[in-house]
C-alpha cells in the first residue's frame, strides 16, 4: 500500500488536512449553540489524520504527529475530569459549570461557558483514540501484521 | 460531605490519566495506582462512616437537581460495598504488583486496573438509570481489556466469549432503558421509583423482567451464567481474582438496587428463588465435575451467587440483611481463595489437581490461607461464610420456604465437598506428575513466593477474618441496608428532596 | 469458660512452631491445657454444687441469636472431666506414640484445636454456639484422619467422615433453626424448659436426630467410623472412642427430658439405637483387624448408650450417663493398646499375632480388666453400667419394653463374646483354623520377638484399667457424679445410687444370661463365623456411600456436560430466549397500544427500507467486505433518520463514527479470507431464524406496549427551558452531554480511552514461541 | 408513535440476532454492531414524534421539538458502542494472527465434560432395569 502513492492524492490529502483540523476546532467552539462539540470536532480531526494515513501510510502519520498518542487520551481524560474538580475545588458541586463572558476587543464579546474546557477533553481524547487505532491496527510500530502472512 | 461521594470514582480516573501519561515509567504508575486506592478506601469508610450517622447521602452532578442531572446516592447497601470492594481491589493491586510479570510487560495494566475500580464505585454509588448503563461499560471495557491481557490464544478465545455476551448484555441494557424511558419519561432512579409504579402492571412486570435478564447476565444466574466459567479461569490470576469477587457483586448489586427501589410492587420471589436454586445446584455440580482449581472455583462463584438471589428472593428484611451480609463476606473469600490459588500456582506453575499436591509440606502458610477461606466460603463456623448462610437459612425457614432452604443446605454440603476435593488433591498427598516434583525439589527458588502476593492473601484473609469477628456489628449494618432497600422512601426523598 | 476454651486454641497456635525446637515433648506441652481444664472443672463442681449451673455469655451476632452462650452444669461436668481428662492421658501417650516426624507439630496443634471445640461443645447452651463447636470437631477430625496425607486410605477416609457428619451437622443446623424460630430462643436451657410445639418440631427433631446419628455412628450411618481407623491411634482412642462420637449422644441425652413424648423420638431413637447396637457387635464378631474390631464395638456401645437415653424414663437416663462415662474409659483403654501392640508389632492382624500374652504379662492382665469391663463382668465398672441398663430397660412399662429388652441381652451377648475375642486375638495364641482360604495370611506369625513398650508408654491404660476397677469397686467414688449430671439432666434428684450388689434382680439374671451366651458364642466362635460367612450378604453402609459418591460424580458430570456445552452460539441463544420469555409473558397480559401512525414523514420510509434492505442483505453476504460495507450503509441511513427526526449532532455523531467505524473494519479484517466459509444448511440454522424472528417480534411489540404505557411527559421540557438562561448554550442536546449530564461523557471518553488502549496493549502482545506455529 | 420507525428498529435488532447466532466470529462482530444500531435508534424512536432540532433559536413557538434527552444518551451509546466494538475487532485481528481462523471455537474443558457426561448419561441408559 505504501508503494503505491499518488502525488495528485498526497497533494489533495495536504491541502484537506488543514481545512479538516480548522473545521474542528470550530465545531469544538460552536458546539454549544450550533450542532459539533467535541466529539464532533475530535472526530473531524480523526478523519483528517485518517485521511493522512489512507494518502501515506503510518509512517507518514507518525510523521505528522510527534506526541504519543497515549498522551493525548491521558491529557485529555485530565483536562476533562480536572475541569469538574475545579468547581468541587470553589465549594461548588463537581463538574458545575460556570459562564464568562470575556471581552476579546476586536473579536467582540464572547459568551461561553467552563464546559468548554470539558469539551476540549474529550476532544482530545477522541483524537487521542483515533490516533492510536490507526497507528496500532494500521501497524504503525513496527509489528506489521503482514510480516505473520503465510 | 460531597466530596466523599464523588471522590471514589474521581481519584482512579485521575490517576488513570496520569497512568496512562506516563506510559512506559512502571514505578510512577505504580505509586499512583497504591495512593489512589489507599485514599480511596479511606474515603470509603469516611463515606461509610457518614451514612451510619446521618443516613442515605447524595449529590448532583453539576449542582442540576434531581431528574435534570445525574445523582450518585450512597445509602448503607451501597457504602457497604463501596467499602469491601475497595478493599479487595487494593489487596489485588499490590497482589498484582508482586507477581513477575503482571505489570512488567504491560504498560496499559495499572490505567485500566484503575478505571475499572472506578467503574465499580461508580457502579454502586450512582442513582441515574443510564448512568448506571455508563457504569457498566466502563468496568467492562476495562475488564476486557484485563481478561484479555497478555493475548495468549486461549485467552482470546475465552475472552471473546466474554465480550460478546457482555456486548449482548449492554445492548440490551441500552434497549430496556429506552424502554424504561418510553414508558416514563425519565431515567433518574428515584424518579422513575415514583414513575413506575404509575404504569400498566403488566408493563410493570416486563420490565422489571427484563432488566433482571440484563443484570442477572452479569451476576450469572442460571440461565444466564454459562460464560463465566468458561472465561474467568483463563485470565491472569489477580485478574482473575479481581472478576471474580467483584464483578458479578456488581450485576448482584445492581438486581437488588433496581427490584426493590424500581419495582416495589411487584417482587418476583418465585421466579427468583427457583432461579437461585438453579443456580445453587447447577453451579455446584458444575464444580464437582471440574479438576482444575480455577476452574472449579469459578463454578463456585456461581453458585453462590444462588444464595446471594436466594436471599433477595425472600424479600424480607431478614432474608436481604442475610444477603448483604453475605455479598460482603463473599468479595474479600473469594478474592482470597483465587489468591491463594495463584500462590499454588506460581510455586508449582499448575493448578491442575492431578498434577499439584503434596502442597501442605512445602507451603504451610498457603494451606492454611486456602484452607480458612474455603472453609468460610463453605459456611463453617466460625467463619464469616457461616453468619451469612445462617441469616439467609433463618429468614428462608421462618418465611416457610422449606424446600429451598433445605437445597441450599445440600449445596453447603457439596460446596464443602469440592473445597474438600481441592485440599485433598492440590496440599495433602503426593505430586501426581514426577516432573513437577522433580521441578520443585530441584528449583526451590521457584517455590518461594514474593513477599507481596503472599502479603496482600495474608491482608485480604485477614479481612474474612475480621469480618468473622465483627459480623454482630457488620449484621446491624447489613439490616439497616436491607431495612433501607425495602422501604427506599428515605432513599427516594434523599434525592428528589 | 471462654478463657479456657481460647487457651486450647491460642496455645494451638503456637505449638507447630514449638514442635520445630523441642520435638516430640510438644505433647506434654500441650498435655497442660486440658489438665487445666480438668483442674478448673474440679474448682467448677464445686461453685455449682452450691448454687445453680455457671452461665457466661457473649454475644456475637444476636440478631441471629447466635451468642456464645456457655452453661456448666452437672453433665457439662461429666463430659469435660471425659473429655479433658482422657485428653491429658492421650496428649501423654502421644508422647510415646510418635517419634520424629515431621507433622507432630501440626498434629498436636490440631488434636488440641479439636479437645478445646469439643470442651466448647459440652459447655455450649446456645444451639448455634453449639453448632459452631460441633462442626468445629468434624472439621479436626477430617484434618487428624488425614494427618498421614500421603495415604490415600487415610485422605479418602477423612473425606467420607466429614462428608457425612458434614451432612448429618447440615440437616441438625436446619434443625436448630426451625426449633429456635418456633421456640423463638436459641438458649438450649429455655428450649428445654418450655419446649415449643407443632408438626414442625417433629420435623426439626428429625433433622437433629440425622445430626446425632451420623457424629454417634449409628446404622446406616456408621460406615465413616471404621474407614476413620486410618488415623493414628491417638486419635482412635481419644475422637473416634471416647470423646468425639458421644456427641451425638450428649445431644439426645441433652433433648430427651424435653421431648422424649413428642412423636417420632421415642421410634427413631430406640429403633436406630437397637440397630447399631445389634448390627455393630455382629460385624464386629467378624472382624480381624483389632482397630475395626474395637470400631464395629464402638458402634454397638454408642447404639447402647443412644437407646437408653432415647427411651428417656429416669432410670434409664441414668443408666445412660453411667456407661458414657464406663465406656469412655475402658474404650480409650483398648485403643491405646491396641496403638502399643501395632507400634510394637507393625502389626494389627490377630490372625499374626501370636503368644503376645506369654511376654507381656502384665499388659494383657490390664487388656483383660478393661475388656472384661466392656464386657459387663463383675466387678468392674463396665458391669454396674450394663446392670443399671438392663434394670431400667426391665422396667419401662411401655409395650415395647420387652422386645427391646431382649435385643439388648442379645447385644450384651454378642459384647461380651468380642471382648473375648479382643483379648484371645491379642494375647492369646493365634487362631487355629478360620475359613480356609485365608491361610495366607496367617503365614507370618508375630510375637516372638516383639520389643517391650516403655513404661511411660503403658502409664496412661494402667491409669484407665485402674480407674474402671476402683469405680466398680468402690460404686460411691463415682456415683455423685454421675447423680448430679442425671439431676442436670432430669431436674430432680436421683433417687437410686450406683451399687455392685442390688440383690438378686431381674437385670442380674439377664447379665448373666448374656454373659453365658457371650462365653458360647467365643467357644464356637469358629462355627459363628462359618455361619456368618455363609449369611446372605446384605447391602453394606460402606458401598451405599461409595455408590452415593459415585452416583454424584457422575451426576454432576452428566449435568454439567448438558447445560455447560461450551459453545457461544448455544449460549447466546439460552440467553435471547429467556431475554424473551421471561418478561414477554407478562408483557402480553395487558400492554397498550400507543397512538399508531404510519410514518413521520416519506423520506423515513425511503430511508428505512433502504436500511432494511442492506441489513438483510448484509445476512445473506458471501463476501466479508460487502457485508462489512452493508452494515456501514446501514449506519449511514441511521445518520438520516437522524436528520429526519430532529437530531442534527447526532447526525454527524453517527456519520463521522460510522465512517472511523467502517476504516476500523476494513483494518481489523484485511487480513481474512474474503469470503465467508460457507456452511451448509443445518439444522441449528432453522432454529437461529426462529429466535432472530422472535426477538425481532418481542422488540416490536414492547417497544408499542412501553411508548403506550406513558403517562406523563418526559422530563425534558425542563431542559429546553434551562439550557439557555442557566448553562449557557443554545444547542440543548450538547448542553445536556457536556453539562447537565456531563459526567456520562466523562465516563464515555473513559471508555474510549480504555478500549483503544486495550486494543494497543493486544496488538502489541509479544507470542508465546508456542503460538507462533498453531 | 409512527409504526414504522418502530419496524426498522425490530428488523435491525432481528437481523443482528440471526448474525449473532452465527460462528464466525466477524458475523458476530457485525451482527452486535446492528444490534448496537438498533438499540441507538430505539432510543431517538423513544423520544416521540419527530420535530425539530432542539437548538434554542432554531425553531418557533408552535414547532414540535424533538426530545433533547434520548438524543444525548444515544449519542453517549453510539460512541460507546463504537469504543467497545472496535475493541472487539481488535480480538478479532489478534485471534486471526493467532489461529489463522476466524470461527468462534468451543471451550476446550467443557467439551471434555461434556463427553464424559454423554457417556455417563448413555451407561445409565442401557444400565439393566
Amino acid at each position: 500500500m505504501t508503494q503505491r502513492r499518488s502525488v495528485i492524492l498526497d497533494l489533495c490529502v495536504q491541502a484537506e488536512f488543514h481545512t479538516l483540523l480548522l473545521l474542528s476546532l470550530y465545531l469544538l467552539f460552536a458546539g454549544h449553540n450550533q450542532p459539533g462539540g467535541g466529539f464532533a470536532g475530535g472526530l473531524v480531526a480523526s478523519c483528517a489524520f485518517g485521511l493522512r494515513y489512507v494518502a501515506g501510510g503510518s509512517s507518514a502519520l507518525s510523521r505528522s504527529i510527534s506526541i504519543p498518542a497515549t498522551t493525548f487520551l491521558g491529557v485529555g481524560m485530565l483536562f476533562a475530569i480536572l475541569t469538574g474538580c475545579v468547581s468541587l475545588l470553589t465549594g461548588h458541586e463537581f463538574l458545575e459549570s460556570a459562564i464568562f463572558s470575556a471581552d476579546l476587543m476586536v473579536l467582540g464579546t464572547v459568551k461561553t461557558s467552563s464546559v468548554l474546557f470539558f469539551d476540549i477533553g474529550v476532544y482530545l481524547v477522541v483524537l487521542g483514540m483515533s490516533l492510536l487505532l490507526l497507528q496500532q491496527l494500521g501497524g504503525a510500530d513496527g509489528t506489521d501484521p503482514d510480516e505473520v502472512q503465510p | 460531605m460531597s466530596v466523599l461521594l464523588v471522590l471514589p470514582i474521581v481519584l482512579p480516573l485521575l490517576a488513570a490519566a496520569l497512568a496512562i501519561i506516563a506510559y512506559n515509567h512502571r514505578t510512577l504508575q505504580r505509586i499512583v495506582a497504591v495512593g489512589a486506592l489507599i485514599a480511596v478506601v479511606a474515603d470509603s469508610v469516611f463515606l461509610l462512616l457518614a451514612v451510619e450517622r446521618d443516613g442515605v447521602q447524595s449529590v448532583q452532578m453539576g449542582g442540576w437537581p434531581a431528574p435534570l442531572g445525574i445523582t450518585l446516592v450512597v445509602d448503607m447497601f451501597s457504602a457497604l460495598m463501596l467499602v469491601i470492594s475497595m478493599v479487595t481491589v487494593l489487596s489485588v493491586l499490590i497482589y498484582a504488583i508482586g507477581q513477575p510479570g503482571v505489570d512488567q510487560d504491560q504498560p496499559v495494566f495499572h490505567p485500566v486496573y484503575l478505571v475499572m475500580t472506578a467503574g465499580v464505585a461508580l457502579s454502586f454509588t450512582t442513582g441515574d438509570l443510564f448512568n448506571l448503563f455508563v457504569a457498566y461499560e466502563i468496568t467492562l471495557a476495562a475488564s476486557y481489556v484485563l481478561i484479555t491481557l497478555g493475548g495468549r490464544r486461549e485467552q482470546i478465545r475465552s475472552g471473546m466469549t466474554y465480550i460478546i455476551i457482555n456486548l449482548l448484555a449492554s445492548t440490551l441494557f441500552v434497549v430496556g432503558i429506552a424502554w424504561v424511558y418510553a414508558a416514563t419519561g425519565t431515567v433518574n432512579m428515584a424518579d422513575l421509583a415514583v414513575k413506575i409504579a404509575q404504569l400498566p402492571s403488566g408493563t410493570q412486570t416486563a420490565l422489571s423482567m427484563f432488566l433482571l435478564v440484563v443484570f442477572g447476565i452479569k451476576a450469572a444466574i442460571f440461565p444466564l451464567f454459562f460464560w463465566l466459567p468458561d472465561s474467568y479461569p483463563t485470565a491472569r490470576m489477580p485478574v482473575t481474582a479481581v472478576f471474580a469477587g467483584l464483578l458479578t457483586k456488581v450485576g448482584v448489586y445492581s438486581i437488588i438496587r433496581t427490584q426493590t427501589l424500581l419495582f416495589p410492587q411487584h417482587r418476583p420471589s418465585t421466579i427468583l428463588l427457583v432461579c437461585a436454586g438453579l443456580t445453587m445446584v447447577i453451579g455446584v455440580l458444575g464444580a464437582i465435575a471440574q479438576n482444575d482449581m480455577k476452574r472449579i472455583l469459578s463454578f463456585h462463584i456461581v453458585s453462590q451467587i444462588g444464595y446471594m438471589i436466594l436471599g433477595l428472593g425472600l424479600f424480607s428484611v431478614a432474608g436481604v440483611a442475610g444477603t448483604v451480609f453475605f455479598i460482603f463476606h463473599q468479595i474479600p473469600v473469594k478474592t482470597a481463595l483465587f489468591l491463594a490459588t495463584g500462590l499454588v500456582e506460581q510455586s508449582t506453575g499448575s493448578t491442575a489437581l492431578s498434577k499439584v499436591g503434596g502442597m501442605i509440606r512445602r507451603t504451610p502458610l498457603v494451606a492454611a490461607l486456602f484452607l480458612l477461606a474455603a472453609l468460610s466460603l463453605a459456611g463453617i463456623p466460625p467463619l464469616s461464610g457461616f453468619v451469612g448462610k445462617l441469616g439467609i437459612i433463618q429468614a428462608g425457614l421462618s418465611a416457610g420456604e422449606y424446600a429451598i432452604i433445605g437445597v441450599s443446605l445440600v449445596v453447603s454440603l457439596l460446596t464443602l465437598f469440592s473445597m474438600i476435593k481441592i485440599w485433598n488433591g492440590v496440599f495433602l498427598g503426593t505430586a501426581e506428575d514426577p516432573t513437577l516434583r522433580l521441578a520443585a525439589s530441584e528449583g526451590e527458588t521457584r517455590l518461594a513466593t514474593p513477599l507481596l502476593m503472599r502479603g496482600a492473601t495474608v491482608a485480604l484473609v485477614g479481612v474474612t477474618l475480621a469480618i468473622a469477628l465483627f459480623a454482630g456489628t457488620l449484621f446491624d449494618l447489613s439490616e439497616r441496608a436491607a431495612q433501607g432497600l425495602l422501604d427506599p422512601s428515605a432513599y427516594i426523598e434523599k434525592v428528589l428532596g | 469458660m471462654f478463657v479456657l476454651i481460647l487457651a486450647f486454641g491460642c496455645v494451638a497456635a503456637v505449638l507447630p512452631v514449638l514442635a520445630a525446637r523441642i520435638g516430640r515433648r510438644v505433647f506434654y506441652v500441650a498435655a497442660a491445657v486440658p489438665a487445666a481444664a480438668c483442674i478448673w472443672g474440679i474448682w467448677a463442681y464445686g461453685q455449682i454444687s452450691d448454687s445453680g449451673p455457671l452461665i457466661e455469655q457473649a454475644a456475637w451476632v444476636p440478631q441471629l441469636g447466635l451468642t456464645l452462650g456457655l452453661r456448666f452444669d452437672g453433665f457439662a461436668f461429666l463430659m469435660l472431666s471425659l473429655v479433658a481428662g482422657i485428653g491429658v492421658l492421650v496428649f501423654l501417650y502421644a508422647g510415646s506414640y510418635f517419634h520424629t516426624e515431621p507433622i507432630i507439630g501440626r498434629f498436636a496443634a490440631t488434636l488440641l484445636l479439636f479437645s478445646g471445640s469439643m470442651v466448647g461443645l459440652v459447655l455450649a447452651d446456645n444451639l448455634l454456639a453449639l453448632f459452631l463447636f460441633w462442626e468445629l470437631t468434624s472439621i479436626t477430625s477430617y484434618l487428624l484422619i488425614s494427618i498421614e496425607d500421603e495415604k490415600t486410605a487415610a485422605r479418602s477416609g477423612a473425606m467420607q467422615a466429614l462428608l457425612i457428619t458434614g451432612m448429618g451437622g447440615l440437616a441438625m443446623l436446619g434443625g436448630f433453626v426451625l426449633l429456635g424460630e418456633a421456640a423463638g430462643t436459641y438458649s438450649m436451657a429455655e428450649l428445654l424448659a418450655r419446649p415449643p410445639s407443632g408438626s414442625v418440631v417433629n420435623f426439626a427433631l428429625v433433622l437433629v436426630l440425622i445430626g446425632a446419628f451420623t457424629k454417634s455412628a449409628q446404622v446406616p450411618f456408621h460406615s465413616w467410623l471404621p474407614r476413620a481407623m486410618n488415623a493414628p491411634t491417638p486419635v482412635s482412642s481419644y475422637l473416634h472412642s471416647a470423646t468425639m462420637v458421644t456427641a451425638g449422644v450428649y445431644l439426645v441425652a441433652r433433648f430427651t427430658p424435653a421431648f422424649a413424648d413428642y412423636s417420632v423420638w421415642r421410634p427413631l431413637v430406640i429403633s436406630f439405637g437397637l440397630a447399631s447396637m445389634l448390627i455393630g457387635a455382629y460385624r464386629s464378631l467378624r472382624q480381624h483387624d483389632l482397630k475395626l474390631l474395637l470400631a464395629y464395638g464402638t458402634i454397638s456401645q454408642l447404639g447402647l448408650m443412644m437407646l437408653l437415653f432415647g427411651v428417656g424414663t429416669r432410670e434409664s437416663i441414668f443408666a445412660g450417663c453411667t456407661l458414657l462415662l464406663a465406656h469412655g474409659i475402658f474404650k480409650a483403654a483398648l485403643f491405646m493398646l491396641v496403638g502399643i501392640i501395632d507400634h510394637q508389632s507393625k502389626t494389627r492382624d490377630l490372625r499374626k499375632l501370636d503368644r503376645l500374652g506369654a511376654q507381656w504379662p502384665v499388659v494383657a492382665a490390664a487388656a483383660g480388666v478393661v475388656a472384661a469391663s466392656m464386657a459387663g463382668i463383675p466387678p468392674l465398672f463396665g458391669f454396674l453400667a450394663k446392670e443399671e441398663a438392663l434394670g431400667a430397660l426391665g422396667e419401662t412399662g411401655f409395650a415395647w419394653g420387652v422386645p427391646v429388652l431382649i435385643g439388648v441381652v442379645i447385644g450384651s451377648s454378642f459384647t461380651v463374646a468380642y471382648s473375648a475375642r479382643f483379648v484371645w486375638g491379642a494375647f492369646g495364641p493365634r487362631p487355629v483354623s478360620m475359613i480356609p482360604n485365608q491361610d495366607s495370611v496367617r503365614s507370618e506369625a508375630v510375637g516372638q520377638q516383639v520389643p517391650k513398650p516403655s513404661k511411660i508408654f503403658l502409664a496412661p491404660v494402667f491409669v484407665l484399667a485402674v480407674l474402671t476397677l476402683l469405680f466398680g469397686l468402690v460404686p460411691s467414688l463415682i456415683n455423685p457424679v454421675i447423680t448430679r449430671a442425671y439431676a442436670s439432666l432430669v431436674g430432680v434428684r436421683a433417687e437410686h445410687h450406683l451399687a455392685l450388689w442390688h440383690g438378686f434382680t431381674q437385670a442380674l439374671a439377664l447379665s448373666a444370661v448374656a454373659i453365658g451366651a457371650g462365653f458360647a458364642l467365643f467357644w464356637w466362635r469358629l462355627r459363628v463365623e462359618k455361619l456368618q460367612d455363609e449369611m446372605p450378604k446384605v447391602p453394606s453402609a460402606q458401598r451405599g456411600y461409595d455408590r452415593t459418591v459415585k452416583g454424584l460424580l457422575e451426576g454432576a458430570d452428566a449435568v454439567t456436560g448438558f447445560v455447560q456445552h461450551g459453545s457461544l452460539p448455544i449460549y447466546l441463544g439460552v440467553i435471547l430466549l429467556t431475554m424473551i420469555v421471561l418478561p414477554g409473558i407478562p408483557l402480553l397480559r395487558d400492554g397498550v397500544m400507543p397512538d399508531l401512525w404510519f410514518a413521520d414523514s416519506p423520506m423515513q420510509v425511503v430511508v428505512g427500507l433502504i436500511m432494511i434492505v442492506c441489513a438483510c442483505a448484509a445476512a445473506v453476504a458471501r463476501r466479508r467486505f460487502a457485508a462489512v460495507l452493508l452494515v456501514g450503509a446501514v449506519g449511514y441511513g441511521m445518520a438520516a433518520l437522524f436528520v429526519i427526526q430532529g437530531a442534527p449532532d447526532l447526525a454527524i455523531t453517527q456519520l463521522l463514527i460510522e465512517t472511523l467505524g467502517v476504516g476500523v473494519f476494513v483494518l481489523a479484517f484485511r487480513h481474512l479470507p474474503a469470503d465467508f466459509v460457507r456452511s451448509k444448511f443445518r439444522r441449528s440454522q432453522g432454529a437461529q431464524i426462529a429466535i432472530a424472528l422472535l426477538a425481532g417480534v418481542f422488540v416490536f411489540l414492547f417497544t408499542l406496549f412501553a411508548i403506550g404505557a406513558r403517562t406523563e411527559p418526559s422530563i425534558s421540557g425542563e431542559y429546553l427551558d434551562k439550557a439557555h438562561s442557566q448553562a449557557g448554550g443554545n444547542n440543548v442536546v450538547n448542553v445536556i452531554v457536556v453539562d447537565f449530564r456531563g459526567f456520562d461523557t466523562m465516563g464515555e471518553i473513559v471508555v474510549l480511552a480504555v478500549a483503544v488502549l486495550g486494543v494497543a496493549a493486544l496488538v502489541r502482545a509479544k507470542r508465546s514461541p508456542a503460538e507462533v506455529e498453531p | 408513535m409512527s409504526f414504522f420507525s418502530a419496524l426498522i428498529v425490530a428488523v435491525l435488532f432481528s437481523v443482528g440476532v440471526y448474525l449473532l447466532l452465527q460462528r464466525t466470529l466477524s458475523r458476530i462482530i457485525l451482527g452486535l454492531a446492528l444490534m448496537a444500531h438498533s438499540a441507538n435508534l430505539l432510543l431517538m424512536v423513544v423520544g416521540g414524534r419527530a420535530g425539530k432540532a432542539p437548538i434554542l433559536g432554531a425553531f418557533g413557538p408552535e414547532d414540535s421539538v424533538a426530545d433533547p434527552l434520548p438524543q444525548a444518551l444515544a449519542l453517549t451509546a453510539i460512541v460507546i458502542s463504537f469504543g467497545v466494538i472496535s475493541f472487539l475487532l481488535a480480538i478479532a485481528y489478534r485471534s486471526w494472527v493467532l489461529t489463522q481462523d476466524d470461527e468462534v471455537e468451543d471451550d476446550v474443558e467443557d467439551a471434555r465434560i461434556a463427553q464424559l457426561g454423554e457417556a455417563e448419561m448413555r451407561r445409565w441408559w442401557s444400565r439393566p432395569k
